[in-house]
């Protein structure tokens, strides 16, 4: 009995660990959320009033974000930059997927390692090689031929690949766990039954791998809207939202709109997330 | 064109070997139209191979195949009119069962009337008719079998294969299914060719059965004619339950041999089919359970025994009640236990564990052969 | 076609993108806000492309373009530079003329110098003040060579004569590591941006700091407590440029914006927004009045005459300067 | 042969992109790194080839300092965040029910999405002088002062803790999930008690979660920047802020990748030390996730 | 201290309820010293629900659990002298096999010596010397089973619980382990407590069978009294094959019940045991296959019947060999085809599919039950 109580208060104070760990992960989010709606010109108690100012007031100072044109570009750039990133390193992970878990070749768990690296090469690190690299080659050529290749420098393509350079091994790993479930007979019982090779591709294999697939974009386009150190090095004059967010802060000085632009990304990546986490549910339940 | 073939199936020499592993070993078989054929062999016997040669996904190593007598070495699979139920079924998880069914006939190219007349038909056949609109994971395991069946079947293949579709089923759910799998063989009046390594399986449902061992061959048959007539030591020990010893022929006439065994029991026994012994050869003697008459030494003693039975007195170490198969295990003088089936009421007059019983058998039930092939 | 602007933060006020986008229908504005350090570097890794004009302070061009190429000629014929205020243009011209052409042409000016709430810290006048104990844990500065220069004139060097013999600068250098080293422990934080100031003295939690003068001036008008004060060896002014970077795509945009942004009634936006002064003749009288008034509190005559123009940075300083300031920000001070 | 040909194209072609992406974005880019930070500047656009950059490495304790309180610093987060992470991982896999589970991960991950600096945002609004937590505390009473929470090593820790707790929890979620909970409950029948099956049961099984969680917040840790920027007091310095001004504010690349260089081989190294001293490979634990 | 218990494991009126499940409803038992004791029943029966009680990990909702005479309500399961076999024997895999077994060993806080001598001593009694180094996953299923076994035994139990530990082998190891555990429970002279659904496991291994149906147990028994005397439908449908009629009763005298069934057959029957009948009650009866004997009419005719035997006749639908235990399909005028035991022996005496037989049964061998208990 004694025993039981004791079980019984340990269990307690477990929950109240978890639920502390809960209230520590929300806090830094509910305040930066909150402040957007403080009608004050500095994100900072005392609380001012609430006001929906900082989303829609088309005035400065308190110009809202949707009326906020450099916060809107930058929010665009994010999303062109995300959508591409989601796009290639989709499709790419899942050639890789099909490649790890399909074939067999010489030197594999040394190129599967390799696949790895990315994901644990620090940020800063992914971006300085890339934009090093780049430049010295598009140097090399202004130098010697006096062509300039814009697109070898700093801007939206290269965020796109240094993004796309550590993002596919994430994705990667999210297609290939999935991929590894797929009953291999499940193809040859197609082929059994009249399909052709395409075929198979299209009716079977992808469609198994669908889930898989939309919920890789989904993480991979969260990376990628949220990323900040490998795009710093690789950021020309189209500025994503965190690197705009980021130079407002430092350079410019933060109004509450940028509150208002985390709330908005809070509750915008929380939906994404929650599609993601459903459709990866929802096949489980297979 | 030709004549028509008589047999739906025909395999010639077929071998296949994976690198150092020789999986498939010149094997060779014919299949008469409508029959239920089982390929019965322990795990790793090279059964799987035979079948996805067949199917098309594995290229023979050497040997043809025929189908409805033409060969099909170069026909890819998606070509073959070969269907194959697999091991988990491999239903289509992301499509619900009619369109699990209309898989093959849209592959075919056929028009939706078409579809949906034949797949409402084979549902009718297969006396699931309702369940069309049903995705896979609402289906239960019987059920689940059933469409495996029907998916293939809808596309009127000349020959089903089934590699151990009921592997997967639970007990209960095996026993029923495998009436109900022979029930069907008949209803589509398709050749079945039905792989596992359950012999009840096997005998049970099939026309006839073909018994591999390590790529090969061992036997074809009835199932009866595999059970009592088995051709080799492997076939005798894998058909069925049996009691085996290993010896030495001590003197071989009549059609009769006696044996000496290792453990110090002379047995007498009949050379298996197309079996000749001399002294001195190393045999193993079989004898099926169910031919052990038991019976309580303070009884009749020996006078159960027919003449010329073979008999040899035990103490039984347990009793493995099990209704009407129930067996005692009976130790020797020497050796190993001996199985002998026993029925058992419950009555007084059962035997019990540590009474001494006298075990007999007629010696047309022991046979033998001479030890070369290993049997399991 | 667009116009893509390397500039500090608030140097491109919304309403002015908007009056010049109005004037030049075909001309879109595209801002990136930067500071000296970063748009050197980010045109050094573009060697000069992806933007079409940048605004260096006058005292970071010459040697980044020696060194890197990264920007080109001006038209001084596209330019008026006839609005200009002598004095200043001549200045940036002299310091930025490279095989007798010359990089760039002023914008605004205005001064580094230090910010005390004077209710809570009257006594502030020199760079040296914020390491006095009696405002331990309640000053700041941002680390960055500012202070370091503003330090070196508080212990009675002149740095900018040094430049000339980089073995007496290090000398004076290292001097000035060991000050702002003891100093740390009277320092709350390094600012890093003029937000991060802001809070920190309108909260009341820093109350004498280095600072930029336009960031003094705007934490004026919320409360005239706070002014800039100019320390006793002199304020170190300083004046943003307009610089074409080597590749860019849009030099005649780029002149129109200069054009524009110099005529009086754009000054006045921007000089309200950026809080400092125009290099235009009569600049100050732009200012908005807050700010002018703000400006009077803080400068007396001598003081402008006391301003310290930054000095050119010849090749060596910079990596001199860096290591000093690493060595202040790793010493564990307090 | 046939058959033959189409499987070794579509090898190839599934091996194509693959090949470029990590030859021209992952080992070329370093390659070039290699190659730069290995040029030395010994004047205004005159280099020469050398170990300089290295060797200006080897000879300022500075960056030895900043490297070595850089990688101390993210061991003890590392530490931190398993220590925390390892109960909530536990209660999301094995305690609680099985609607609630997918709630809570979806909890756990919110965070993950939203980027570093509205996170280092939040910390700041809370935890600074004027700042929710210190008027909350003022108000209640606690302090008679305003508190400074931000601006310190302790502030950084539990900044970066908040950042990478979650990559923590991932992988161990998903292999505390895979463990049978007849094996926790042979633990005690065979007469453990919690510490035993703890200790010899539950941690042995999860290891490969656990140090891929750790190779994974460890990299993270060591490679973040906006964290340490924004909430670090007057004394911290991160690594790759050092990196960023060798590139940034002192234009000097080829010191910046030789640092970058460092950094890299720093971090693999206590990596490989990890995984040598508690016997487990790369692909078999950051890979199984 | 009291006198030495007679009972390893008693349990009284065990109750254990999920929300508003009745998981496990007022179950009773004891088991003495030594025996080996089965619980049979149908899948989420609360089969699992009950050993989990017995072994800690739940607690009854009333009722009392008591080990070698002394309760254990109270006592956490690692201090519970009842180890436990599981479902999928939760090896762990990070341990080699003598660490598996030490575990337990040292968690008791044995020394190294011991634990040493106690590990090798079970490993010779599992008949398993060698395996002390190897890692879990370089075991056969059937080792791994011997370990997990091993690793309960070597802490010296009062009570083994073995949860359908057979479950997940393969058909001829699991038959091969079924004597095995019987004879692994003799060596160690334990109490084992027996967990499965599959009838055969438990009246094979079993000393007593208790057979447990949604909650309930309906029947403990030896194995041979659940066979031939169950003691409610459940039971008789359950443990052994039996064709099943439903039907009312027409007459009821002498110990007999008239009943006739839905199909429209007219059968005798005995009633179980605790039963009585008036005309018109809904029942259920139950006949064995191996009770029916069957006859080639052309033959002797009814003449194989006993006095007083029922009789139908029918025309056999297919024949289902399967060696001993072979069996004939017969369908009846009326209902469902009736299955009977057979002799197949390959000559021409065998029964054909499509002759027409007379089967025919003692009607002792009929049991009928009231139609309440819905057997699965
Ligand atoms: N693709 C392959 N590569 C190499 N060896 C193989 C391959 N496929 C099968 N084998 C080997 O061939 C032999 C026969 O395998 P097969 O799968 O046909 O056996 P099986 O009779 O179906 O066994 P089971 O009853 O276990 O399914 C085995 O030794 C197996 O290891
Ligand atoms: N923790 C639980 N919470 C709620 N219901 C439960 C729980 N455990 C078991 N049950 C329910 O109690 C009933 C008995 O379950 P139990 O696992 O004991 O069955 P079982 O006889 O072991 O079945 P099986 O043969 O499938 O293992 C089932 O209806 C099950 O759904
Ligand atoms: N060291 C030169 C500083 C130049 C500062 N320009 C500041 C603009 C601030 N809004
Ligand atoms: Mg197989
Ligand atoms: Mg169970």
């Amino acid at each position: 009995m004694l025993d039981q109580e004791k079980n019984w208060g340990m269990l307690l104070g477990y929950r109240l660990y978890v639920l502390a760990f809960f209230i520590f992960l929300a806090a830094p989010l509910v305040a930066a959320g909150t402040f957007a709606f403080n009608d004050s010109l500095f994100p900072a108690l005392p609380w001012q009033g609430f006001t929906f100012d900082w989303f829609f007031n088309d005035t400065e100072p308190k110009l809202g974000m949707f009326h906020d044109r450099r916060l809107l570009r930058g929010l665009y750039y994010s999303f062109i930059i995300a959508t591409a990133v989601s796009g290639l390193s989709v499709f790419v992970g899942t050639c890789n997927a099909f490649l790890f878990t399909r074939r067999e070749f010489p030197a594999k768990n040394f190129f599967y390692i390799m696949m790895i690296v990315p994901l644990v090469i620090p940020g800063v690190i992914l971006g300085i090689s890339i934009l090093v690299f780049v430049s010295s080659i598009a140097n090399g050529i202004e130098e010697s031929y006096g062509i300039e290749l814009e697109f070898m420098r700093p801007g939206i393509l290269l965020v796109v690949l240094g993004q796309f350079s550590f993002i596919t091994t994430i994705t990667t790993l999210v297609i290939i766990a999935r991929l590894k479930k797929f009953d291999g007979a499940m193809e040859e019982a197609a082929l059994n039954l009249g399909a052709s090779r395409a075929r198979v591709l299209m009716t079977i294999t992808l469609p198994f791998l669908r889930p898989a697939m939309i919920a890789a974009g989904i993480v991979a386009f969260l990376v990628s809207f949220e990323n900040f150190n490998t795009t710093l090095f690789l950021v020309g004059s189209e500025s994503p939202l965190t690197i705009t967010m980021f130079d407002r802060m430092a350079k410019v000085g933060s109004t509450p709109v940028l509150n208002a632009v985390s709330f908005f990304l809070i509750v915008g990546s929380g939906l994404l997330a929650l599609i993601s986490i459903l459709i990866q549910r929802d096949r489980s339940s297979e | 064109m030709t004549s028509k073939p008589d047999f739906d199936l025909e395999c010639s020499n077929v071998s296949k070997t994976f690198g150092p592993v020789r999986a498939v070993d010149d094997v060779s078989f014919e299949i008469p139209s409508g029959s239920f054929f089982s390929i019965l062999g322990p795990s790793g016997c090279g059964k799987t191979t035979l079948m996805r040669m067949i199917a098309g996904f594995e290229n023979p190593t050497a040997g043809d195949i025929r189908i409805k007598g033409m060969s099909v070495l170069g026909t890819p699979p998606n070509r073959r009119n070969v269907k194959m139920v697999f091991q988990h079924l491999a239903l289509f998880p992301m499509m619900n069962v009619y369109e699990n069914i209309a898989y093959g006939l849209r592959c075919a190219g056929a028009g939706k009337a078409e579809i949906a007349t034949k797949v409402k038909d084979v549902l009718e056949r297969i006396a699931l008719p309702d369940v069309g609109e049903r995705e896979i994971h609402q289906l239960s395991g019987g059920q689940k079998q059933r469409i495996a069946i029907a998916r293939c079947m809808v596309l009127d293949p000349d020959v089903l294969l089934l590699d151990e579709p009921l592997g997967a089923l639970d007990l209960k759910l095996r026993e029923a299914m495998k009436i109900e799998l022979k029930l069907l063989q008949h209803q589509f009046n398709t050749t079945f060719v039905y792989i596992t390594h359950d012999q009840s399986e096997a005998l049970v449902m099939s026309d006839h059965v073909a018994v591999m061992n390590s790529g090969r061959f061992e036997q074809i048959g009835t199932p009866q004619q595999l059970y009592h007539k088995p051709a080799s030591a492997f076939v005798a020990g894998f058909v069925g339950d049996a009691n085996r010893w290993n010896g030495r022929v001590a003197e071989a006439r009549d059609g009769r041999a006696r044996v000496e065994t290792s453990a110090g029991l002379t047995l007498t026994c009949t050379p298996g089919s197309g079996q000749t012994f001399r002294p001195g050869d190393a045999v193993e003697i079989f004898v099926r359970p169910e031919f052990i008459r038991t019976s309580a030494r303070n009884g009749q003693d020996a006078a159960n025994d027919g003449a010329g039975d073979d008999g040899l007195e035990g103490i039984v170490d347990s009793l493995l009640f099990n209704g009407a198969n129930s067996r005692a295990l009976v130790r020797p003088p020497q050796g190993e236990p001996i199985e002998a089936d026993i029925t058992l009421t419950g009555g007084p007059e059962d035997i019990r564990p540590g009474e001494t019983v006298r075990l007999s058998w007629s010696p047309d039930q022991a046979l033998c052969f001479a030890v070369g092939t290993a049997p399991r | 076609e667009t116009l893509r602007l390397l500039t500090w933060g608030s140097y491109a006020p919304e309403e002015v993108i908007k009056m010049f986008e109005e004037k030049y229908p075909d001309i879109d504005v595209e801002v990136t806000f930067s500071n000296n350090e970063e748009m050197i570097a980010k045109l050094r890794a573009t060697g000069g492309a992806g933007f079409d004009l940048a605004q260096p302070s006058h005292d970071r061009v010459y040697a980044a373009q020696l060194e890197y190429d990264i920007y080109k000629p001006l038209d001084l014929s596209k330019i008026d530079t006839s609005v200009m205020q002598e004095k200043l243009l001549d200045g940036v011209k002299a310091n930025t003329t490279i095989d007798g052409k010359v990089y760039s042409v002023p914008h605004q000016w205005g001064t580094s110098g230090l910010m005390a709430d004077k209710s809570k810290a009257p006594d502030v006048s020199g760079w040296g003040d914020l390491c006095d104990p009696a405002y331990k844990g309640k000053t700041s500065m941002r680390l960055k060579r500012t202070i370091l220069l503003g330090t070196a004139f508080s212990m009675g060097e002149n740095p900018f004569e040094a430049y000339s013999d980089l073995d007496r600068y290090q000398k004076i250098l290292d001097k000035v590591v060991d000050k702002l080293i003891t100093c740390k422990d009277n320092i709350k934080a390094y600012w890093k941006g003029g937000d991060d100031l802001s809070a920190l003295m309108l909260s009341g939690e820093v109350v004498a700091s280095e600072t930029w003068d336009s960031t003094a001036y705007k934490l004026y008008g919320e409360n005239p407590n706070i002014v800039f004060v100019p320390p006793k060896t002199g304020a170190l002014a300083w004046i943003d440029t307009f610089t074409l970077p080597r590749k860019g795509k849009a030099d005649d945009a780029a002149y129109k914006w200069i054009n524009f942004v110099l005529q009086p009634e754009i000054v006045k936006l921007m000089s309200a927004s950026t809080g400092a002064i125009a290099a235009i003749k009569g600049g100050k009288d732009l200012m908005p009045e807050e700010k002018k008034a703000a400006i009077n509190a803080a400068f007396t005559d001598a003081d402008i005459a006391n301003l310290q123009f930054f000095a050119n940075i010849p090749p060596g300083v910079e990596d001199m300067e860096g290591k000093a300031l690493e060595k202040i920000k790793a010493a564990t001070g307090g | 042969m046939n058959q033959a040909d189409f499987k070794r194209l579509s090898l190839i072609l599934l091996f194509m992109p693959f090949a470029l992406w990590i030859l021209l974005l992952i080992i070329l880019p370093h390659i070039g790194m290699g190659v730069l930070a290995l040029r030395e500047k010994v004047g205004p656009r005159v280099y020469e080839f050398g170990f300089g950059n290295f060797i200006d490495f080897a000879m300022e304790p500075i960056y030895w300092n900043i490297l070595f309180r850089t990688g101390s610093m993210s061991l003890l987060v590392t530490a931190l965040a398993l220590i925390a992470g390892f109960p909530i991982a536990y209660y999301i896999a094995k305690i609680a029910g099985r609607r609630s589970r997918g709630a809570l991960f979806l909890v756990c991950l919110i965070p993950l999405w939203v980027s570093d600096l509205i996170r280092a945002f939040g910390w700041i609004l809370l935890l600074r002088e004027t700042g929710v937590v210190s008027s909350t505390l003022l108000w209640l009473g606690l302090v008679d002062a305003p508190v400074e929470m931000l601006y310190n090593d302790i502030t950084v820790v539990i900044g970066l803790v908040y950042t990478v707790i979650l990559f923590m929890i991932v992988p161990l979620v998903s292999t505390l999930d895979g463990m049978d909970n007849a094996m926790i409950e042979a633990g005690y029948n065979l007469g453990g008690n919690g510490w035993t099956v703890l200790r010899r049961i539950i941690v042995p099984y999860a290891m490969p979660g656990i140090i891929s969680g750790c190779i994974i917040v460890f990299m993270l840790t060591a490679g973040s920047y906006l964290t340490p920027i924004l909430l670090g007091g007057k004394n911290s310095s991160w690594f790759t802020e050092t990196i960023y001004e060798q590139f940034i504010t002192r234009y000097n690349w080829e010191s910046g990748a030789a640092f970058g260089f460092l950094l890299l081989a720093f971090t693999s190294f206590v990596v490989w030390l990890g995984l040598k001293l508690s016997g487990q490979t790369l692909a078999g634990t950051v890979a199984r996730n």
